[in-house]
């Protein structure tokens, strides 16, 4: 009881949450996921990626392509904060404590999976001692860990704003100070996740030895650099949207305005509808020209099985066309159950693009004597995996209890609409 | 990285990435040394109390940040832009100026059976003030604040000799889970407490005497259209809390409100009710 | 280098004297043909026909030292990996490598190994080692670099007879020396007068994957139509693997 | 005076700051780097004075010259010798390792010699009249195999045994202009590979063979006939039987055997390669004249072969295994020992031959750290010899096979090797190669001394060209394969000869590439129904063992091609019926 009450201290005044006990219950599994995970990750520290399927023809595996979906998704963050800030987008304070939550769950935990991806984690450092600023690798390194380090000064107000940490005087100024130069920092993480959300697609465009995955571009920067940044900033407030709506769901309460959703939801469509229309005409150009030159006829990769040009069709056209066409249409937008499908196929098209990048890349043969070659993870791998996703789950239970991710929340609690409300009061003197 | 590194080379590549990441890194340590340093001047400069309201009024909800002329229906709907300190406020010199509130023709308001004395000022954070004829300034809670304490379990006051300011911290009180700083109507050094029985808190030497010291309280016909609003926001409050409202009727609050919703989160109730979010 | 794919036998000779001169570890019993290290590696080509029409052919492959836009070189993040001017041959700095392997990604053929194990050797075998070449760790990559030990060796005896440092030496790699068929040339490339040069101008030279425009600087020979067609991308895959990689 | 936290904190905060302007952080920086550079565990080449030393490789008949790269006394890298008359400077990836031999895993270290001694002392004195002292040689012709020879003519009942009766027969590829081989892995490991090399061009290789293997791979021409039709198909071209006769075992057409037979008749001389047989129009079969040895070596033990020998009959069983040879299936072996405990005394260097089956296993020592000659290989016309001169140290436990053999026979032996020098020195034929300086020179224009010091050095005696060696033919019996009903074994055996066991750095073309078939591993063809990989037991009448399946489109359906380590050669011969079942 005594425990109970003092854990009710740290939570905000007037938002119900449930009973610690409760809590600890819901926390219980993750915790056991990422234990497990934890030990999978621990197997290839210690006896190397020998414990991995991955191999020398298929060097990157499962943890690269889910770094990259998982960042694409943690794009939230900086693409919300970018609209809130800069372009003052004032209606998406609503949700940008959670989108930076969510952006540090995502960038955290793709660099802690990258940090076991490499042979030598011990040498990562030397990526900034020794950097080849030509490699579009040194160029994502650079910005991640940057980006993560804003992430990490953006998430100490949320922390510090906690009802009871407030009461510490200096923590109560220093976050009152800091939350007045957020936006420099907004600034500074646009920079950097622009920067780095490009070079991730960079990384496979770049690659002229795989005409499956090079592309020709502008200046040092293939049009995959462009194509990732746009399909990011696209599905990132999707992301938001999807968390925000299973956060409702999992805590039954209503935590931002349908509105708020519905205007993630246009963002994400718009930009979306522009990525579909940059990724067709590109691919048309791949097709036509970048890949005959290099001596590939593009119709081949998709005679590999099971890789056929279905995965094509899949992602740009269902999971591409579909959702804009969805978060698009105002009236479809307004229904709960079509706004969220959309916001998911928007997601699952990207990842299956990130998918495409690294895997099918990696899979289909280069020289004519190459084997096509299939791939599944290991269990560590997977374990890994997991461990990340449950991590993300943790730290976002525990922010969403005991910090404000939804400041309309307490609003939203009596059903009526708040402010209308306030004008009729008025109205009535 | 650094020009004795390995493979180091003065050419544009180098100088443009490099010299970006340097500013990125400049722009967050800037960032951060800046937001340490300004912390430290506040908290030399005992700002605490003051940015605490600050940040508190921000977090409030639209409709209870509204500037009290709109209460009296001089405005539609207004934002008060100065956290409830009107003496800094020029609207509200000039709104005064113009049509200055008719001299109340009984000594005490009475509303929903709770006594509101004419000859207090009334802070919104529901304390009031009244200058003694000493030239001290009595605090203590409104009718409708004790009612919504009734009984503390607790009060924490301060030490005699500390000082209070305006919409700064004057005291807390405890009841049953809600723990409520109460908002200080005055600044000033306080030179006697008192408590829950004996009708008032502290006794303050006010820091400014004369009118403009009380002019952001309300007084006289001010009182009954915010006391109005405030039992709308105390239905709303309990109605949020799932306690079934009993005021709508405009019947009397009894004296120990809290008592009689034994369910409700009073806490939540307590902290809308006396500006804490 | 030119490399005669009419002369190999595929008896792996080559590969087993790479292995011996760069001390490249005998493979974990975890490895294979997909986890191995084979800075050289000969592969059992076909022509896809049947008996009587089936022919077959041994290619090794290596690093074939990319001269424009060197795939690997450009992507390493680290400078880990980089050509010699001088020699033009692609250097790997397995000490320098951090094992991202996004050179292997770049690499289209396939000449980089990762290693997967720690390197083991048999109790007492490691006195064999090469005192020329530093053994590698694992979780770093390697690749052939031409028998770098050995050039550095014919640099040192250069420079004791007194020659100056910028005259090319001449030295050959251990699987040039070790083919019995004498399938393997080396030479300057750049010195037109060379048997070399001669030989890669040649009708019937190769390239892996010309128009990838990487500018190998490994020639293949042969006066066979059907093998010069391996240098061309894959044939159209009907999803079963074509050639024994 | 009392220090608040503040304080602390500041100090703290303050020596953080000032450290980094010391030189400590960056020095640590560095020095990780350092660490993770040099992994722990790795190990580091010993350096030392690098030079060269020459020897001839054992592990095969061919007997290679050898060129070890040293440091201090250690080899580090073996290479052939350029312009060598026999081998021409090529040597086989089996030989490019030999220096990693002395530390197989598999290798025997220690072994029972005073108890293995004693019991074949024991089996000598109650051997009795119609029982058996058998020394079984794989490597017959030797100067060890001589004093076997003698040490066995010195025993009551004493037999000297080897796989292959003779050995006097050579092949001469230079005159050959079409080479007919019968499954003969002639491009792949047959003779002596460098000689066949620098022949290769002068004649046109017809290989029959039921596997796409190396040598059909590179042959001018490949005839892809049935397993186990050799001598079905030899006969046909021979007109012993029809075409249409050959043509109906062997799987190919008839008028393909018609154009053979016509190509063989013009372009003559024809040499024939079979595993059973060796044929020849035009000279290109000769009888070889036998290396020299002393007279008095004479009073030795005839060479039998293991089929004269009545079942049942061995009492004592030496084998010699120190130089690779020909293995002669185990159960071939049993039949001939006695029912009441024989003794058998294996003088092996690894487990994996007859030490599996022996009571007794020796440790010998393994090339290079022995010496001892190398006869001459089927493709030499002319008597060589040459030496394999120690490299590196035998262990101590490691017994001298023939002095074992000799000291069980009480038969005193002296430097056999330096006295068969001399014998060669005194018919003053033939010429010396040294390798160090890649020279020939007349044995006349050396002094002995000379000789034996340049054949300590890797160096080689060839023996002069015998004018009138007369021409000749080699015949021996076929592994006869018993008929079995194909429902039950549904593969016919190919055997694919593979150096074992070999160093383990040959895991790069066994089990990192599938360039070559690794031991203990069957090549199948695709449409087997087995997967790639998959871990199966390799079964034939005589038992059965465990295999890793690998596919390959160059093995036509039913056929197994294994590779002949021990393991399999004790479970079947060539043509023999199997069956792989996952396991």
């Amino acid at each position: 009881m005594a425990r109970q009450s003092m854990d009710k201290q740290f939570i905000a005044r007037g938002v119900a949450r449930c009973s610690t006990p409760k809590f600890l219950l819901w926390m219980a599994p993750w915790l056991a996921l990422l234990a497990f995970g934890l030990y999978a990750a621990g197997l290839c520290l210690v006896k190397g990626l020998n414990q991995t399927n991955m191999d020398n023809r298929f060097a990157f595996g499962l943890w690269i392509f889910l770094d990259l979906t998982v960042i694409a998704l943690g794009a939230g963050a900086f693409f919300t904060g970018f609209l809130l800030y800069i372009l003052k987008l004032d209606e998406l304070r609503s949700v940008i404590n959670s989108a930076v939550v969510i952006g540090l769950v995502c960038y955290s935990g793709a660099v802690c999976v990258l940090a076991i991806d490499v042979g030598q984690p011990l040498r990562a450092w030397f990526t900034f001692w020794y950097p080849n600023v030509h490699s579009m690798l040194t160029e994502v390194t650079f910005c991640i860990s940057c980006y993560l380090t804003v992430l990490l000064i953006e998430y100490l107000p949320i922390v510090l704003r906690n009802r009871k940490l407030r009461q510490v005087p200096s923590f109560l100024v220093f976050e009152f100070e800091l939350h007045k130069l957020i936006p420099v920092l907004a600034g500074v993480g646009t920079f950097l996740s622009f920067f780095h959300q490009g070079s991730l697609g960079g990384l496979y465009g770049v690659l002229r030895g795989r005409p499956f995955a090079f592309r020709e571009g502008l200046a040092v920067w293939p049009s995959t650099f462009f194509l990732f940044i746009i399909s990011a900033a696209a599905v990132g407030p999707s992301f938001i949207l999807l968390t925000t709506w299973l956060a409702e769901k999992i805590s039954r309460k209503r935590l931002a305005r349908p509105e708020i959703l519905q205007l993630l939801g246009r963002i994400s469509g718009s930009l979306l509808a522009v990525y579909v229309l940059a990724k067709s005409i590109d691919t048309l150009i791949w097709i036509n020209r970048t890949s005959p030159e290099t001596g590939f006829q593009a119709w081949q990769y998709y005679s590999w099985k099971p890789f056929g040009s279905w995965i094509l069709v899949a992602e740009i056209g269902l999971c591409g066309v579909v959702p804009v066409l969805i978060l698009l249409a105002p009236k479809l937008r307004r229904r709960t159950g079509w706004l969220v499908s959309g916001a998911f196929l928007a997601c699952a098209g990207v990842a299956l693009n990130r998918f495409v990048m690294t895997v099918q890349t990696l899979a289909l043969p280069t020289l004519s004597f190459d084997r096509f070659l299939s791939y599944t993870p290991s269990w560590q791998e997977t374990g890994t995996f997991l461990a990340v996703v449950a991590y993300g789950v943790l730290v976002y239970s525990f922010s969403f209890r005991y910090f404000q991710l939804f400041p309309q929340e307490r609003e939203l609690k009596t059903g009526a609409p708040q402010v209308e409300e306030g004008r009729e009061l008025v109205g009535r003197y | 990285m650094l020009p004795w590194n390995y493979g180091f080379q003065w050419n544009l590549g180098h100088i443009i990435f490099l010299g970006a990441f340097y500013c990125v890194l400049t722009a967050m340590a800037v960032t951060l040394i800046a937001a340490v340093r300004r912390s430290r001047e506040d908290l030399r400069k005992h700002r605490v109390e003051e940015i605490g309201w600050h940040g508190d009024f921000h977090d409030l909800p639209a409709r209870d940040r509204v500037c009290r002329h709109v209460l009296t229906g001089e405005f539609q709907s207004r934002e008060c832009p100065h956290a409830f300190d009107c003496r800094q406020c020029e609207t509200h010199a000039k709104l005064i100026q113009r049509h200055p509130l008719p001299a109340p023709d009984q000594p005490e308001e009475d509303l929903f059976g709770m006594a509101f004395p004419l000859d207090r000022f009334y802070h919104r954070g529901h304390t009031w003030a009244h200058p003694e004829p000493d030239g001290t300034v009595t605090v203590g809670l409104d009718e409708l604040g004790s009612r919504l304490i009734g009984t503390p379990d607790a009060v924490d006051l301060p030490q005699p000799g500390t000082y209070v300011e305006t919409n700064g911290t004057a005291f807390h009180v405890r009841k049953r889970d809600a723990h409520v700083r109460v908002l200080s109507p005055v600044d000033g050094e306080v030179m006697e407490t008192g408590g829950s029985d004996s009708g008032w808190y502290l006794k303050v030497r006010p820091m400014a005497a004369g009118e403009s010291a009380f002019r952001h309280l309300l007084r006289g016909a001010e009182i009954r259209p915010w006391l109005m609003r405030e039992m709308e926001r105390l239905q709303l409050a309990l109605a949020a809390e799932g306690a079934v409202p009993t005021l709508a009727d405009g019947g009397e609050p009894v004296a120990d409100i809290a008592a009689s919703y034994p369910a409700a989160d009073w806490d939540a109730v307590c902290g809308e009710m006396f500006l804490e979010p | 280098m030119t490399i005669d794919v009419d002369r190999c036998n595929g008896c792996g000779a080559c590969m087993v004297a790479c292995s011996v001169e760069n001390n490249v570890p005998p493979a974990h019993e975890g490895a294979t043909d997909r986890k191995g290290l084979t800075w050289i590696r000969v592969y059992k080509v076909d022509n896809g026909e049947e008996y009587p029409n089936r022919r077959t052919a041994f290619v090794p492959v290596m690093c074939q030292h990319c001269g424009n836009e060197t795939p690997c070189v450009h992507v390493c993040p680290q400078q880990a990996v980089d050509v010699d001017p001088a020699t033009g041959v692609v250097g790997e700095m397995p000490q320098r490598c951090l094992g991202c392997r996004y050179c292997m990604a770049a690499c289209p053929y396939h000449a980089r190994y990762f290693n997967w194990w720690d390197p083991a050797w048999p109790a007492g075998m490691e006195k064999t080692l090469n005192p020329d070449v530093s053994t590698r760790m694992r979780g770093v990559v390697e690749k052939c670099n031409l028998c770098h030990g050995r050039w550095h060796a014919a640099k040192e005896q250069a420079a004791a007879a007194g020659k100056p440092d910028t005259e090319p030496v001449s030295y050959v790699p251990a699987c040039v020396e070790a083919c019995p068929t004498g399938a393997i040339h080396f030479g300057d490339l750049n010195d037109s007068s060379s048997a070399m040069a001669k030989e890669a101008a040649e009708p019937e030279s190769f390239r892996l994957l010309e128009k990838l425009n990487t500018q190998p600087k490994i020639y293949y020979r042969s006066k066979k139509d059907w093998v010069r067609g391996i240098a061309a991308a894959p044939r159209p895959g009907s999803g079963k693997e074509n050639g024994r990689g | 005076m009392k220090t608040t936290r503040r304080e602390i904190m500041m100090f703290a905060g303050g020596s953080a700051v000032g450290v980094l302007f010391t030189p400590a952080p960056w020095r640590l920086i560095t020095d990780t780097a350092l660490w993770s550079e040099n992994w722990p565990g790795v190990p580091v080449p010993a350096r030392g004075e690098i030079r060269a030393k020459y020897t001839n490789c054992s592990l095969c008949p061919a007997g290679c010259a050898v060129r070890a790269r040293c440091v201090g006394d250690q080899p580090v890298a073996l290479a052939g010798v350029s312009g060598h008359p026999l081998s021409h400077g090529a040597l086989c990836p089996f030989g490019l390792a030999g220096h990693h031999l002395p530390y197989l895993p598999s290798r025997v270290k220690q072994g029972p010699v005073k108890e293995a001694a004693a019991a074949v002392a024991e089996g000598i004195a109650k051997c009795g009249p119609a029982e058996y002292v058998v020394t079984l040689d794989l490597r017959p012709a030797r100067t060890a195999s001589w004093t076997y020879r003698r040490a066995m003519a010195a025993v009551k009942n004493g037999r000297y045994v080897t796989p292959s009766v003779d050995s006097s027969v050579a092949v001469d590829l230079a005159k050959a202009r079409t080479v007919l081989s019968f499954g003969v892995p002639v491009l792949d490991g047959w003779g002596t590979p460098g000689n066949v090399i620098a022949a290769r061009p002068g004649f046109r290789l017809i290989q029959a063979d039921p596997v796409e293997s190396r040598t059909a791979t590179m042959a001018d021409q490949w005839l892809r006939i049935r397993p186990g039709s050799e001598d079905a198909l030899a006969q046909g071209l021979a007109s012993t039987v029809t075409h249409a006769a050959a043509a109906e075992a062997s799987g190919l057409a008839e008028s393909e055997i018609a154009a053979l037979a016509a190509r063989l008749e013009q372009n003559g001389p024809v040499l024939v390669l079979g595993s059973s047989r060796l044929e020849s129009t035009g000279r290109t079969v000769v009888a070889r004249r036998e290396t020299p040895v002393p007279t008095e070596w004479h009073k030795a033990a005839p060479v039998s072969g293991l089929a004269s020998l009545p079942d049942g009959s061995v009492r004592v069983l030496m084998v010699d295994e120190s130089a690779p040879g020909e293995y002669l299936p185990w159960n071939a072996i049993q039949k001939k020992l006695v029912a009441d405990n024989p003794v058998v005394v294996a003088l092996a260097w690894s487990r994996e031959g007859y030490a599996r089956h022996a009571q007794y296993v020796l440790p010998v020592g393994v090339y290079p750290e022995v010496v001892g000659d190398i006869p001459p290989a089927v493709d030499s016309v002319a008597a060589t010899f040459r030496l394999s001169v120690p490299l590196v140290p035998a262990p101590e436990s490691c017994v001298k096979p023939e002095e074992f053999v000799a000291a069980a026979a009480g038969l005193s032996i002296a430097d056999t090797l330096h006295e068969r020098a001399d014998a060669i020195y005194k018919t003053g034929r033939g010429a010396l190669f040294t390798c160090a300086d890649a020279k020939s020179a007349a044995l006349k224009d050396v002094s002995a001394a000379d000789f034996w010091k340049a054949l300590n050095a890797g160096g080689c005696w060839i023996d002069a060209p015998d004018e009138k060696a007369p021409a000749a033919r080699f015949s021996a019996a076929a592994a006869e394969a018993r008929p079995v009903e194909e429902s039950e074994l549904p593969f016919v055996v190919v055997l694919n000869r593979e150096l074992t066991p070999a160093s383990p750095i040959l895991s790069k073309v066994y089990q990192e590439s599938n360039l070559r078939l690794a031991p203990n591993t069957v090549a199948l063809h695709p449409s087997c129904g087995l997967e790639d990989g998959t871990q199966a037991v390799f079964e034939t009448l005589l038992g059965k063992c465990p295999v890793r399946v690998t596919l390959d489109a160059g093995v036509p359906a039913g056929v197994v091609r294994v590779t002949a380590s021990p393991a399999v050669l004790d479970l079947c011969a060539a043509g023999a019926r199997a069956k792989v079942v996952r396991a």
